[in-house]
């Protein structure tokens, strides 16, 4: 009993406990809430400490160095003493800084990552609420997101930082379309916008990337623009705006831009996972929600670590060509794949499901392949027509 | 009192003091925040009249692209964000007055309407209000010509806007 | 229960702000802050009648979202325009455009 | 209904809060001795010439301008995306016409050259 539905079980327990003390119910659902609230964030705070241990030794084995190896096992205290350096490091204010934005921004960062803990669900009967709207949900916690961003890049003062941030904000919100598109794919299947609809509705039938599996790769590319990582990291850009718009942050507020950044990739492989990848979905996910539990971060680390593949492997592309690639690639794809779902997916729905699966994916895989096609033989002629311009400015020069 | 009347009186305080600071702040970055700040306070009373959906499109709308957009602006007209001088013009007695005129005659109207204190009929269980709202959206005898007359204003929108800003070099 | 009187007393307020923020502000900009509030106040008001009204038909909100767009759409052309002003005559203040006054 | 945006309430409380913490912790033991040196602009170690609200690139505001009509645009696709498996398949045209319409302005704002990086 307890193991099939355990937050349920716990929750009636202590709410009859509560109320036995003379508590009204109302102010005891508050409390529990509370309770509950302060335990997913803890949860996520925690994952986030050791989060940065695993992007320093990832990244490590990446770049074929040993990464952190000294303090603890394997390294595994490192996030500690690092969070301490934070902590004791003085804290500066740039002169002219716009004071309380300055010290906003930072909380904003990192709270508009934690938001998102609360639609997500870890297993069928664990998750912190169930939202009938949750997926603008995410996309409002994105916008308090670039808000902060523009909020820190303005109030620092610094040439470098307002430029950063609207690098940055630039890319967040033009990313922002292909992302919108890609989860509108997931409503389309599921008629829901809710996280836990979607998840339990993979469960019972299919993962929804085997259905549009160009939706998945979509939504992981705008993802990995929104977070701002490489190859999309021109907030930061080292060598041309020295880190961006948290370049006037030191101590502990550069510590929550950086926490948010390493819990917001994660977060999103996470999301990934849940839209596309069944979520908690799993051998005995429904008898035993601890194991859901399991088989969600097992597949929110793997997105996790594709992200991280994708950060240390590829270099950072030029704002413009960023722009480009959204504008003139993603976000006409991104229409051209609602278009053909929305067109597709009511005709054949009536099918055998397998039948139904496999034209689904059939027509993303031709979709695909008329997509890279075009751009083969659109590149082709770009490229004879620069072989001609360079042979004949070769003859002018003879 | 219920909690949800404290609710709506904290949010009430948050919107019309940030509405206030809009209309007054020297600096429009400033206004521009306490728009947003405004904006979620609309967005918490959406949700008190069980609106979940606007309520979301409000912060994404609103917040992510509108009030965007406006520091955008503010930033590109450079000269103004470092002006100090004064922000409100010199016939603001008048404005002022017409503002609570307004304020006055909405009042009195509002009080002669005998509906005013009706509370409202609880919500149908079991409706998913977003399916609903999306059949009312295309149902043809519904409102599916102001759904694609929307699409066509957001056109005419982006055309012209883009048009505008343009540098003709 | 919250009445329907306090929705609309505060759409009211909300309104009376916006038109002072309009008549009184003297940057473009700030006056397209001014209609910002305006057209939330009349926002609260269609959502709060469809509450109070009949929450099974979905006019209201329907309206709200189609005001959402003008407001978009508002936005997009305001700001443009108040650009392309100030790359002309390098100022947005709405008193020095006289260019139609006598 | 009501519960779950209560329950998002106190969480976006809660989530505010837990931020301040260590900033707050921070700034009980952290060392505080600014000068003047330290409180200067950092500029790759040159002073800053000139103000540091800069003007910038009119081309991020025509982005801004883009991506704002398709964020209204895409909310309207929401509902209509949710009821595509309630519906006729009449209602998947007026969703696909919408669409089109709104990638022809893409498509005006594509050929102007407006999407091109000055």
């Amino acid at each position: 009993m307890f193991w099939a539905d355990p937050i349920n079980t716990i929750y009636k327990s202590w709410m009859t406990g509560l109320t036995s003390l003379g508590l009204s119910g109302s102010l005891a659902q508050v409390l529990l809430y509370l309770l509950g609230i302060i335990l997913i964030i803890s949860g996520a705070m925690v994952l986030d400490i050791m989060l940065v241990w695993v992007e320093r030794k990832v990244v490590a084995r990446f770049q074929g160095r040993l990464g952190p190896n000294r303090v603890g096992p394997f390294g595994l205290f490192q996030p500690f003493p690092d969070i301490i350096k934070l902590i004791i490091k003085e804290d500066t204010t740039p002169k002219g800084a716009d004071k309380f934005v300055f010290n906003l921004a930072p909380i904003l960062s990192l709270a508009s990552v934690i938001f998102l803990w609360a639609i997500i669900p870890l297993a069928h009967n664990i998750y912190g609420v169930d939202l009938n709207v949750a997926l603008l949900y995410l996309v409002a916690a994105g916008a308090l997101g670039t808000l902060s961003v523009i909020m820190a890049g303005w109030s620092s003062n610094n040439k470098y930082a307002l430029l950063g941030a609207f690098r940055q904000v630039a890319a967040m919100i033009s990313f922002e379309v292909p992302m919108i598109v890609a989860l509108l794919i997931p409503v389309i299947f599921t008629g829901s916008l809710s996280m836990n609809t979607i998840s339990s509705f993979q469960a019972d039938n299919y993962w929804l990337v085997l259905v549009s599996p160009l939706g998945a790769l979509l939504f992981l590319i705008a993802a990995i623009a929104e977070l701002g990582r490489s190859p999309f990291d021109l907030n930061e850009g080292e060598s041309e705006i020295v880190s961006g718009y948290h370049i006037e942050y030191s101590g502990m507020k550069f510590g929550l831009f950086y926490a948010g950044e390493l819990l917001h990739a994660f977060t999103f492989g996470g999301f990934v996972s849940i839209l596309f990848f069944g979520g908690w979905d799993g051998p005995f996910a429904e008898q035993f929600p601890i194991l859901g539990v399991f088989y969600f971060l097992i597949k929110a680390m793997i997105g996790y670590w594709v992200i991280m593949w994708i950060k240390y492997t590829v270099p950072r592309i030029r704002i413009d060509h960023m722009l480009m690639f959204n504008w003139k690639f993603l976000t006409p794809v991104a229409f051209a794949l609602l278009i053909v779902t929305a067109v597709v997916h009511p005709l054949l729905i009536g099918l055998n499901n397998w039948v139904y699966v496999a034209s689904m994916f059939l027509i993303n895989v031709i979709l695909g392949w008329v997509i890279v096609e075009f751009l083969r033989s659109k590149s082709k002629k770009e490229r004879a027509a620069a072989e001609t311009v360079s042979v004949s400015a070769a003859h002018s020069h003879s | 009192m219920e909690a949800s009347q404290i609710i709506f009186i904290l949010s009430a305080i948050l919107i019309l003091s940030s509405a206030v600071l809009v209309t007054t702040s020297k600096n429009l970055v400033h206004a521009a925040l306490w728009l947003i700040s405004t904006l979620f306070g609309v967005a918490i009373l959406y949700v008190l009249l069980d609106a979940g959906f606007l309520a979301v499109v409000q912060v994404v709308v609103y917040i992510g692209a509108i009030a965007i957009m406006f520091i955008f602006a503010v930033m590109l007209t450079r000269r103004e964000l470092l002006d100090t001088s004064e922000q409100i013009n010199k016939s603001w007695p008048m404005a002022a007055g017409v503002a609570a005129l307004l304020m006055v005659a909405l009042g009195a109207l509002l009080a002669k309407w005998d509906g005013l204190f009706k509370l409202p009929a609880p919500m149908a269980e079991g409706v998913d209000p977003i399916q609903s709202l999306g059949i009312a959206l295309t149902s043809p005898d519904l409102f599916v010509l102001p759904f694609e007359v929307a699409s066509v204003l957001l056109l005419a929108a982006l055309l012209g806007a883009v048009y505008v800003a343009m540098d003709k070099k | 229960m919250i009445p329907l009187a306090w929705y609309l007393y505060l759409s009211a307020a909300l309104f009376s702000i916006g038109v002072f923020g309009v008549l009184a502000r003297r940057n473009a900009i700030a006056i397209l802050l001014g209609i910002e509030l305006m057209l939330n106040a009349v926002n609260v008001n269609l959502v709060a009648f469809w509450r109070y009204g009949d929450p099974t038909v979905m006019s209201g909100q329907v309206f709200a979202v189609i005001v959402f767009a003008v407001a978009a759409a508002e936005v997009a052309v305001g700001l443009s325009l108040v650009y392309s002003i100030y790359r002309r005559r390098r100022t947005v203040i709405a008193d020095e455009l006289d260019l139609m006054k006598w | 209904m009501q519960n779950s945006w209560l329950y998002i309430g106190l969480f976006l409380l809660v989530g505010l809060a837990i931020p301040i913490l260590p900033i707050a912790f921070s700034a009980l033991i952290a060392p505080k001795k600014p000068n003047p040196i330290k409180q200067s602009t950092y500029e790759c170690g040159i002073e800053t010439v000139g103000e540091s609200l800069v003007q910038f690139n009119a081309q991020y505001y025509i982005f801004a301008l883009v991506f704002l009509i398709f964020d209204v645009e895409t909310v309207f696709l929401f509902p209509w995306a949710a009821s595509i498996n309630a519906l006729d398949y009449f209602v998947v045209v007026e969703g696909v016409i919408f669409i089109l319409i709104l990638i022809a302005g893409l498509t005006y704002v594509w050929r102007k050259g407006m999407l091109e990086w000055i």
